[in-house]
């Protein structure tokens, strides 16, 4: 997170900071793990009242961002989630309401509005936007017969799918990538739900069995979703890294206290020189998961053009350098970090999912070389 | 043959028709190399496959091929590391008695053997030999971490007796261990090496409370032990009165050298706790990535350091049993083991790509690599962590200088410690 | 500008009128990343582009830019660190006197500019600003390593003067600077910080041995000095007599500090020493394997290196500079600029396959890249090690309990040594 | 190297460890950078009466191993090779010599005879060995024409080709790839000397111009070359890893004396438990060296199914680990450690320049890959 928030920011944060703390101290995130969506409605609902929905929405659609950059705002909220690993489907419903401000139509309006109230929650088909996962341009197709788009085929993993009355989909149509929104309920979707090692997000592998919606729900212009998905895929990046970061830096902040505490060989474990530089390692490594996501937030905010870049650079460096910095947590830990009880588990979960989504640290080195191959071209 | 002790050939030989002819073959899904993850077993099932295992145990004892390395007249071969290397070739692809072999034949076995008396010897290694007894280590401690030998468990004597008091922790298989042996204080008024004293004692009775400890992939094979005014006769002591860290360093070199050991049956090529790379192959095609180069440059390196490690651990082996290096070396295996494990389960959730976040059951090998991943840390933890690994070779094997340690020369008492044990 | 100082955009576009105006923009190949291997040059070569930079920092002081950060009284700008990132945004592609930037304008000028006398500074900042002298760093020693609180060299008081003896070594530019700033011992007897004194002395004088030392690359551009009876006014010392450790240790935060220093001109996204992601992706063309998935993987870490590096600099650099953390934390920059500029040539060396062992002149980026390999860890030593970094940010910025300094609280003559420097 | 050598070994090997102290001490290594070959052809000749030529001849050719494993007796010589950073076509020789006895003809018997005397020294064109080095089936072409191979086409490094009499080159022809001996005074050859990071190795790239030998010349039969090369590749890669692994003990010595004698804060660097910890890394990785390589000798000079796995892991690991382990060495040593006048960098220029040739980690690695997919694909 950024070392100097405006008043404004500072207070927006605490504001979410403070309800995370007394609404879902980390017991009850450890005892979530058996609730069926992994949340509580009201919970998500008292939170899009803080804003947790609004600041990817234009004011015109009744959001608004506190500094003028929302998706900068949006990471203060995410890196508390982190902070707290605290339960939500922050991504995807930020995701899809921020695509539906921009460019939905009429008809989602009320979709957006829900998501706004936090009165319901919304899933984002991630697939086709990383062509370099080796996956090839798997996914739903869709056709437009009669007024009306006609979705086949299965996208995986859906975040909160199963608990989302409408999901944003991409799928191969004739034009092209085309996204569709499709309320749950509709007939010929199924939504089945995968296993995931995360306590409180619940993932489906939802398939669309000759689907029908309204043209109406095409999201954007047909064969239009190329540059959506791309700037949906940043959205969900930085989101999920500011929320990976948050659970690092409790994580370090544990350890670190950890380290003074306890006493080995009659001296406390801070006093040891090998682990003194294992923490100015992590320590060195957390502040560049800060700096690096910060100026890909702003990037995007900013619609710079070294937006993509930076946000792979992100991606992957949190992916991998966050993954070790957290395993050496645990090993400080010793044999007690990986054991239910202890809280670190919780933190390493967040990093680890997060790291597997929207695309492995692999993945975005593959983005990050064909950025650099089309400088190279340009230059 | 000359000094009548059977050649490593004939051995062999024997060997292999026994197993041909007793042991069932393992299917293929059982060779699969095991994983960090521990199994998760019911405990019906636990019990079940023990029973299994005690039964073979007795076959293999009735056969003359159990104990090769210990002495005859305890029950055991008489032979030696060399024979037992051979017998772990050739149980390859075979059941055979996994859970008996560590701890119970060794460290306990092998301690009883070298530290115990006479007449304990007679008394528990034949009944360890046969499957009678299966032992546990009641040697961690919660507030120790590393320092196994500040133990804060008490000895205190009564007579011809020693009442007990204290935690331990880690331990594996208390619930179906029939003995075990114990680490504890009986002087807090001396430096803490020098006031431990080692003890054995059955598991089920009265004093001790077995907890289950649940890990977080939901594995609770750990436990941790409360002992209250448990009472141990002092014929069941085992070395001298304050000698315990004489036994102890022994019990964790035996520790050390499981893959060395003439006591232990390990199949060759077996790493029990890692994610093989065979396995990591199965990953890569059951995520459809096998053509992938990256993915190949990563599986290619999972085997490289399969191979290492077993070329390692061959050569430390070795260079110990001939008297080459120092028995402290075996600190070289078990951090290079410790470190690549770690990486081996990196390389496959990587490979998993997005099923490491969330699979379905039909995502065959992809699926649940996440939980390895979680729990790879253990393989850098458990038995020794490898910055004690780090401590021993650099101090042991190379010679540098010792790290200050304040507890070295004072009486135990007035060590520092942790905030949470001070109390 | 209600306070008389000028504002950073328009700072801005009159820097950048004049830059435009009068500075050669840089050919294509000019721009490219400079690499680790420090640049194989004649004298002669090194002395032309020297007096070239000296022409044009006389330019850029009769602009009126010179010196942003320093004080408008000795010539300077009396502008601030945003001003000075202004105009590093604003050179990039164009030529400037980088030779003069460190160690002259800083640490040199900037320890003048803290610790100099009026008569100093006025004599030796104009002449600085206006390229007409160089400077040089004598600070670390033979004998110190890292520990540069354990100068040997002495200063002897003889009247109004000091009596200099000792070796410095790893300074730069020791045959073209004109002044030196020099750390030397005063005092034997006291903790090793508290006998230290600093001196400025002219370089060419009778004393001064300037021997230059041969790179495994062959670079010769650093020097060991020797200095016999080299005899300092007085009025030469910088800050009191035995007080040169409160004046080194800005002289060392200036040093690491040069990246986020309103003293000092560096173009925007300049990593001078360091091998960049550009560079790289020239070496796989050149050996062909730029469709190499494993390749791209490789490119694309090096570039997430160098994006990681350039926005933790920021971060550091403006918390530093808000106050919101401990100026200790420029070792957190330090570190990770040496640790991915080792790798990212790591990275290089790889990718060019066999052309890394041998190359011929049309290998184009390919060719030589075993140079930077060979030379790669001198990103972790020079300007202070990253092992000194890592002690930086656990105690200083972390918190954590210091190391045991057996020198800290002895006379320095008593203090434990090297075998090669007891003598 | 082995931890136990046979009694004769052990001579064996000491005859060479001392003919290499008197005769190429440190100094006179440095100072060979000007040398024209790089090494004497006396010293050559010398070592030559050592044995260091004849291991991998049969007997019958007049050469012989000292323990019937000739590979691993070599790999003694080599190790002291590394320890001595000494100069010498080593692996070139080794290589041809042992091919020429192996498969050679009666015509090749006279070349064989004064690789033995080490009156002449050969070159060995490795190329298509390597299908995954990303470059395919370049280098030379052959056909067969009127009693004649006419050889076209270039292939590089090859190293001592400036020195040699001889080169084996494996070039594609109609048959399939196919082994020539080819004798460097031939029309049509001609050698451009290559740069290097070595300070005793030339290396050259070879054109070969329409440069006719008689069929005799042909090693092998044509189109047989494929496990000649293999096999040859094996050979290179383990005497180049022995001469490696000689360099990282003496680095790792050096360098662990230096940390014994060197005080920082009035302390030996060897009192650092950071420190202290990297020693124990290195001593791992080092002791890991010695292990798959010695390994992967004798299963070569086995004919062991593992042996091909068991060389690129060598390959793989001591490249990558010994790399790491080197340059930690000079990190150590600090600024004096990237010093001409210091001896580290001869050992650090052994090591890189070792793990470049023959492929690099990165190439062993794809080919440990398909051993484990061909391995699958049996069971």
């Amino acid at each position: 997170m950024l070392l100097e928030l405006s008043a404004d920011q500072e207070i927006f944060r605490d504001t979410t900071a403070r309800f995370l703390t007394s609404r879902v101290p980390i017991n009850e995130v450890r005892s979530l793990r058996n609730h069926p969506a992994g949340f509580d409605p009201d919970y998500w609902r008292e939170g899009a009242d803080l804003g947790w929905t609004s600041l990817l929405v234009s004011e015109e659609h009744g959001g608004g961002s506190v500094s003028g950059a929302g998706l900068v705002d949006l990471t203060t909220i995410a890196h508390e989630f982190g902070v707290h690993a605290a339960p939500g489907p922050l991504v995807p419903t930020n995701v899809v309401a921020g695509t539906l401000s921009a460019v939905g139509g009429d008809t989602h309006r009320p979709v957006l509005a829900s998501l706004l109230a936090g009165t319901s929650v919304a899933a984002w088909c991630f697939g086709p936007a990383l062509s370099t996962d080796g996956q090839g341009p798997a996914g739903p197709r869709c056709r437009i017969a009669g007024g009306e788009v006609v979705l086949d085929g299965t996208q995986r993993p859906v975040e909160a799918a199963g608990q989302a009355d409408h999901i944003l989909v991409t799928a191969w149509g004739e034009a092209g990538l085309t996204q569709v929104l499709v309320p749950t309920d509709a007939a010929g979707l199924s939504r089945e739900p995968m296993r995931t090692a995360d306590l409180t997000r619940r993932f489906s592998a939802v398939t669309f069995d000759g689907v029908r919606v309204p043209v109406e729900a095409i999201v954007g212009e047909p064969g239009d979703a190329d540059d959506l998905l791309e700037r949906q895929l940043q959205l969900a990046v930085v989101i999920g890294n500011a929320e990976a970061v948050g659970a690092l830096q409790t994580a370090f902040d544990m350890t670190l206290q950890w380290a003074f505490d306890r006493y080995s060989f009659g001296r406390p474990l801070a006093s040891y020189q090998e682990l003194k530089h294992r923490f100015a390692d992590q320590k060195t490594w957390l502040e560049a998961c800060h700096a690096v996501n910060d100026a890909a937030a702003a990037a995007v905010d900013e619609g710079s053009p070294d937006a993509k870049e930076l946000v792979s650079a992100a991606k992957a460096f949190i992916g991998d350098y966050g993954s070790e910095l957290v395993q050496d947590c645990v090993q400080i830990h010793g044999g007690i970090g990986v054991t239910f009880e202890h809280d670190l588990h919780l933190y390493l979960r967040r990093v680890t999912v997060n790291r597997a989504l929207y695309g492995t640290p692999a993945d975005h080195r593959q983005r990050i070389s064909t950025v650099l191959e089309n400088q190279k071209e340009r230059a | 043959m000359t000094d009548g002790t059977e050649d490593v050939d004939s051995f062999r030989r024997r060997a292999r028709t026994w197993i041909h002819a007793n042991l069932r073959p393992l299917a293929p899904d059982e060779t699969a190399a095991p994983t960090v993850a521990l199994p998760v077993q019911t405990e019906e099932e636990e019990l079940a496959a023990l029973a299994r295992e005690r039964e073979i145990q007795c076959m293999v004892f009735d056969a003359g091929l159990a104990g090769i390395g210990f002495p005859r007249e305890y029950g055991g071969q008489g032979l030696t590391a060399d024979h037992q290397r051979a017998f772990n070739a050739e149980i390859v692809g075979y059941e055979y008695p996994a859970r008996l072999q560590a701890p119970t034949f060794s460290p306990c076995g092998a301690v009883l053997l070298e530290f115990g008396t006479e007449e304990q010897k007679r008394r528990h290694i034949p009944a360890i030999l046969k499957g009678e007894e299966i032992w546990m280590q009641l040697l961690s401690e919660p507030s120790g971490g590393s320092d196994v030998a500040a133990a804060l468990t008490s000895a205190v004597r009564d007579g011809d007796e020693w009442i007990l008091n204290g935690s331990k922790v880690w331990t594996t298989g208390a619930s179906t261990a029939d003995w075990g042996l114990c680490l504890a204080r009986t002087n807090w008024d001396v430096p803490k090496h020098r006031g431990l004293t080692v003890f054995i004692l059955p598991i089920h009775q009265p004093g001790i409370e077995v907890r289950r400890i649940e890990m977080l992939n939901g594995s609770t094979e750990f436990c941790q032990e409360f002992l209250t005014d448990v009472r141990v006769p002092d014929s069941d002591r085992i070395g001298d009165v304050d000698g315990g860290w004489t036994v102890g360093t022994r019990w964790m070199f035996h520790e050390r050298m499981l893959f060395n050991s003439p006591f232990v049956s390990i199949p060759v090529g077996a790493s029990p706790g890692e994610v093989g790379a065979a396995s990591i192959v199965n990953v890569a095609r059951d995520a459809g990535r096998f053509d992938d180069r990256c993915v190949r440059d990563l599986l290619g390196e999972a085997h490289m350091l399969e191979l290492v490690g077993q070329t390692l651990r061959r050569r430390i082996g070795r260079g110990v049993a001939a008297g080459r290096i120092s028995e402290q070396s075996a600190a070289i295996t078990r951090l290079f083991a410790g470190v690549s494990s770690a990486r081996k389960a990196t390389i496959a959730f990587e490979i998993a790509g997005s099923a490491g976040a969330a699979w379905t059951s039909d995502d065959g090998a992809a699926a649940n690599c996440v939980d390895d991943f979680l729990m790879r840390q253990t393989s850098c933890i458990g038995g020794g962590t490898t910055e004690m690994a780090r401590n021993v070779i650099s101090e042991r094997v190379l010679g540098m200088p010792r790290e200050r340690t304040p507890d070295r020369d004072r009486p135990f008492r007035d060590v520092p410690r942790s905030a949470s044990t001070r109390a």
